[in-house]
């Protein structure tokens, strides 16, 4: 299965099970979205589960947020990462505090699936990775996955959790794992182990990270696509490295990031998204504090640089795997 | 060469200035009919430029409305005027509250109490309003215990919201009263899904939004008219137009726009116009919008026409921006005068029974408020236990507020 | 119980069915007269909810707004015709070229071209348009030199944006034509924006928001007709309705609204309807609403009616949700197909000249293509220096991105 | 002077001396503002310069972008730093990508004032502190000034600077500065260095931090009201701290803290916004990095906890002396 028909099954598996589950967003309904996750499914389920909804991505969430309060769960879709931002109030002033500031009355089971990040060659306004302008924000959790399996167990979790869950979708590994290199064949994820996706309801728990590649060398977090890319440096660089997937930002699985710390002694962290305030940050912050002792090495941050996603320029932006083997090296001195 | 200048709309009459209403229309009562349910947007052009007034001058109920509200034994409109009078009951004493100290923040609706009290009791259980901070009318109409809502003003231990909340920023999901946003508009929107909602899953219930006239300004309240424009939830979308926002005079939301109401039409949404000072009339297009949206005739916006009397919060001194007795030049008069006038011009009411009833509501009430001190104030705190910071975050609370409840000493 | 349904809007055909353009009425040409400069919104309604129209079913330019214009030499339609072949020839050749991959992405105007080369062709050096991606044409009629329109869809050095942005989202100060964002709606409030800054300064220039069906619904579409109608600042705000947003019928953003045009006057900003395709309404209505703008009465919405052709953009196929022929069936015709009737009626040109004129013009944009094309394409890039990201991101480069060049080696 | 009174006079100054600035926002024409920062420049200055308008957070911002690229130079205020994610689009989006992704044919010399942080019994949503939000935006700057005198100087360098600024205004010390006693009786800036303002203009540069207080034991990094807080904090635990106030955040002087942490081997941040993808975590990422090998504890963050401002418990919510004070003596052990 492709990640595109791993998100449309969950959401089938959750709209035949569950009659609160409904879905909308921007050509969400008839034609299925632009990246077609939801294809079939309006045809499937009916124009009252699965409808079109104009251009206000506030709208989107602010309808949503008052289906949720009454116990629907809406899980919505906005077209592009990057035009979450008219939206931004009622995520996280509305949607992230209501069942805090409402002691409970009010709750919130909202899913908002988004694609993320670059690497399309769709220039700073369909590139974007905002997933440190919600892991600010108490209330939120922060969902992403790197591989079919992952996104319907991820996304299955994400509908049935009672708050609202930020779900982000690597766009560039839609269609298969991606390794860094855009000039070299596509890979399809049939021919990968992720890419084996269950029929039928399953769930992977949120709050938990997975070790994509156990190493001994030094540990690597990475998240979406760039777990793929660190597998590549990684293996370019002939370094033993730990590529530790997060899949859920926040909460944090701090104790599966510390066990592999406290193992390597080095870290390298990666991130498409610029590099100041990125969420990069809060990872080191929480690692030097936790593995203090036990670090050999400062942490490395390898992340999209501090400049709007440049479209000509992509691939001098995206962390390349060239980057990523010279921060690894560079972490393994003595 | 060019001539093109900006415009500054401005308010009528500044501190040193006297009062001026001469611009607004004071429709006679009774001149408008009551429309069919379906009305649509065009038809209703008429409704949303207009006023809808029932009490005349004389404090007389004239007109198609007041015939639409059949007739009233005094019962209904004595229960108005009682909720009326606990609301300002409520707000004078709370005020005080606020100047001893006793609670950090607080805000009247002091003139707008029809609006909110007449609304509420045409509603039925299971609807929900979306309320501004001025919309507290709605919980004493809805009969919320003043227990849990003097003890959110205080943040003691009657809070329901266990004093996370400014207060006045009440939640009451058992009394239709939605989790009031600080941020302005936010809510509008919200009321539409919930209505939307409500139609999915076949309820039989609707959803009220309410907004000042200040925050229509905001993009929540267009995405609130374009979506139920849209959708045709079974929403009634309410604007309170008290003329001012902080020391902002209407006119600076209100641009060009004819009124509130027409910007609706914009939308092909209907819209009605309605003096707010009149309790018949509030309840009788309550009514009539209520039962409109229930039997699936979509969204309707009312504009309610009001004065803020009061202060805009404790923290706002209104005589820096507008005249100091404006209020008393309002040609809307006031609402409970003109119940009471209307109450004792029937026969059912009188001025020593309405002198005896205010000094039994603000006895019970001052009743209510010790007894709600009791359990602690700001002058006098019994604080809540400082872990309730991290309960209802989430569900579950996850690792990270553990370690911080723990690095907190809990 | 409770008969409250939810409304889904839904275009009039999909793919399996025949267009059906049967609810749309084409009022007749030349029915509408030409108001006052100083038209006020209420007066207005009928120029929002009909449609202004010039060239007639034979190409006969008919009614009040053809004697607006008064007596056209053959010169500035020939021009107009010249400015919409050059338009579709690019677009022609630019989809061809992403199609070969010469580009990343690329995006048609197709049957729109009128409104841009019209609109265009009436504003003054120094105004300013805020376009959204599909105005390409405005570029054009400006005689914005095709080797920087084209540098820029190729990101190669004759690019003025240093390849920075995505193909289509040019940037031309010198041409009036703003940075477009590819998020909708933001540059609408902007428009205003500048306009404001136009009046405060005095300098008797203008500017002019752009718009799509869809992106009505933005929150932004409502912050800048809230702000021109609070202001009044000089600005044409134009919404191009081509019936399609993506894969979603119009329908779903205009909700019950009668038009775009009718959104406005809730605003109290006064608002016609156009016939989009008939450049000859594009250009007399474009130069009264520039002329009112910039003689100070202030902003007015002109809502183009049109149809977008074309598929969405490269990454689209129309074929799934819309009948593949439905253009065909639109009931107002081809732009270009209609200046050239009326321009042959007139005797002011032949099928032959036509014919010719196509060719030429092809043969001069292919020429500047190449010529283009061997700076770099996709296929056969030269690539702009990677230090190019960091320029620009301050007028001053800041220590972090100092770091961050040399960190990349530069 | 106040911190009121010096951010009046720096308006004050620049729309005397320069007519492209322009000061609009809500209720801040003929009143003055809801903290009476603009009081009295309508009248001193015209309608036209200072003026109301709707309450629309985003068209304040949109138009505002319109004007500065035209060349004028807006100076707006967004009432409380809690309302201005409406406008966070038309931020991110717009102000800060103009310059870049027109190849400076378009810039936006704009400033956007906000009061920010708690302390004042505000709750959720007159309190908050959003920092990091702007912080991981490139294109932007933010800016945030401890006491009168730099509120004065960085306001007039903020007007005069090429780009957007976020300019945060810490609004518990609008009146005097605060030592994190909240029962304590409040000082005046009269009695305070900071409450020192030259007249007329000058400025102070943005991008360079200020060592508020030196020391050898521990580095303390702080902005705003926390600045003051931490003085206390290290007065009361008797540690001998270098408190920096980094008066801007972004970009950030790196230099003046790795000297001093470099020198101490410890540190301590301080904020109020949040603690997970806090600004703090941007501090520690960059400091481990550049100081690693002359660190003697981990680095220690201070802050606000996950949740949305509490009312009541807003003194359980608030970083208190006595916090700090722990961080500090904990950060101290050899
Ligand atoms: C998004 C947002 N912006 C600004 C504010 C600050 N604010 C609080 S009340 C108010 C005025 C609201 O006026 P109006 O909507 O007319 O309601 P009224 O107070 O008259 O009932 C403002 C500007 C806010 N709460 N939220
Ligand atoms: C804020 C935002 N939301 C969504 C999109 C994705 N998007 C790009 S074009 C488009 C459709 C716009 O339709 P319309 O406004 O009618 O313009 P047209 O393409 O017809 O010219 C959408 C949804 C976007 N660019 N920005
Ligand atoms: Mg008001
Ligand atoms: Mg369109």
């Amino acid at each position: 299965m492709t990640m595109i028909e791993a998100l449309r099954s969950a959401m089938d598996v959750k709209l035949a099970s569950d009659p609160s589950v409904i879905i909308f967003g921007e050509d969400v309904g008839y034609f299925g979205g632009v990246f077609r996750c939801t294809a079939g499914l309006q045809a499937r389920h009916g124009e009252e589960r699965v409808f079109d909804t104009p251009i206000n991505e506030s709208a989107i969430v602010g309808l949503a947020v008052g289906m949720a309060a009454q116990g629907m769960r809406p899980c919505v879709e906005i077209q592009f990462a990057d035009y979450v931002f008219p939206a931004y109030d009622q995520i996280t002033q509305e949607a992230a505090r209501l069942r805090h500031r409402s002691n409970g009355q009010f709750t919130c089971p909202l899913v908002i699936r988004m694609p993320t990040g670059g690497g399309i060659f769709g220039g700073q306004t369909h590139s974007q990775s905002p997933e440190a302008l919600f892991t600010h924000v108490a209330g939120l959790k922060v969902v992403i996955p790197a591989t079919p399996h992952d996104a319907k167990g991820l996304l299955i979790a994400a509908i049935e959790d009672p708050d609202p869950v930020i779900f982000l979708e690597p766009k560039r590994i839609y269609n298969g794992p991606f390794y860094g290199d855009h000039s070299g064949k596509s890979v399809p994820w049939a021919s990968h182990d992720g890419g084996e996706v269950p029929e039928g309801h399953f769930v992977v728990p949120l709050g938990q990270a997975r070790v994509h590649r156990e190493g001994a060398g030094v540990t690597v977090l990475a998240y979406g696509t760039m777990v793929h890319v660190a597998e590549a440096a990684a293996a370019a660089a002939g370094v033993d490295a730990e590529i530790i997937d997060l899949r859920t930002l926040l909460p944090l699985d701090l104790e599966t990031i510390t066990a592999s710390v406290q193992k390597t002694g080095r870290c390298v962290v990666v991130h498409e998204a610029t590099r100041t305030s990125g969420f990069g940050a809060e990872l080191i912050a929480e690692i030097q504090e936790a593995c203090f002792w036990h670090l050999r090495a400062p942490l490395l941050r390898v992340t999209g640089w501090d400049a709007p996603y440049p479209h000509a320029q992509e691939w001098d932006y995206f962390p390349s795997p060239a980057r990523i083997a010279r921060a690894l090296l560079e972490v393994g001195k003595d | 060469m060019s001539t093109a200048r900006l415009s500054f709309p401005r308010p009528p009459a500044r501190p040193d200035q006297a009062p001026d209403f001469s611009a607004i229309v004071v429709p006679q009562a009774g001149a408008l009919p009551v429309p069919p349910p379906d009305l649509d947007a065009g038809a209703s052009r008429p409704f949303a430029t207009g006023m809808i007034r029932v009490l005349d001058d004389d404090g007389r109920a004239v007109g198609p409305w007041a015939e639409y509200l059949g007739d009233l034994s005094a019962e209904p409109l004595l229960r108005g005027l009682r909720d009326m009078l606990r609301m300002r009951a409520v707000d004078r004493r709370m005020l005080n509250a606020q100047r001893q100290g006793k609670t950090s923040f607080y805000l009247q609706c002091t003139g707008e109490e029809a609006i909110g009290c007449g609304f509420q009791r045409e509603l039925s259980p299971g609807d929900m309003n979306f309320p501004t901070y001025r919309q507290q009318s709605l919980l004493i109409a809805a009969d919320y215990p003043l227990e849990a809502l003097m003890g959110q003003l205080y943040s003691n231990d009657l809070d329901p919201l266990q004093g996370r909340q400014l207060p006045i920023m009440h939640s009451a999901r058992d009394h239709g009263f939605f989790s009031i946003s600080g941020n302005l508009g936010t809510q509008y929107v919200q009321a539409v899904g919930w209505a939307m909602g409500c139609a999915l899953r076949g309820t039989g219930e609707i959803a009220a939004g309410w907004i000042g006239d200040g925050a229509t300004a905001s993009n929540d309240f267009h995405s609130a008219l374009l979506s139920a424009s849209v959708y045709l939830p079974p929403v009634v979308l309410n604007v309170v137009n008290n003329q001012w926002a902080i020391s902002t005079y209407t006119g600076v939301a209100a641009g060009q726009s004819e009124t509130y109401a027409a910007r609706a039409l914009g939308y092909g949404i209907p819209a009605l116009r309605v003096d707010g000072n009149d309790y018949l009339a509030v309840i009788a297009v309550s009514r009539w919008a209520i039962e409109r949206a229930r039997n699936g005739h979509g969204p309707v916006l009312i504009e309610w026409f009001t004065y803020r009397v009061a202060a805009h919060s404790t923290s706002d001194d209104p005589t820096a921006y507008r005249p100091r007795d404006e209020a008393k030049a309002w040609p809307l008069g006031d609402p409970v005068d003109r119940l009471k006038t209307h109450l004792i011009l029937r026969g059912d009411w009188s001025e020593d029974r309405h002198r005896q009833a205010e000094a039994e509501i603000l006895d019970e009430v001052t009743t209510v408020q010790k007894a709600v001190e009791a359990h602690g104030t700001f002058v006098d705190p019994q604080p809540i236990s400082p872990a309730e910071i991290f309960r209802g975050v989430y569900a579950e609370p996850p690792p990270h507020l553990r370690r911080q409840r723990q690095e907190m000493g809990f």
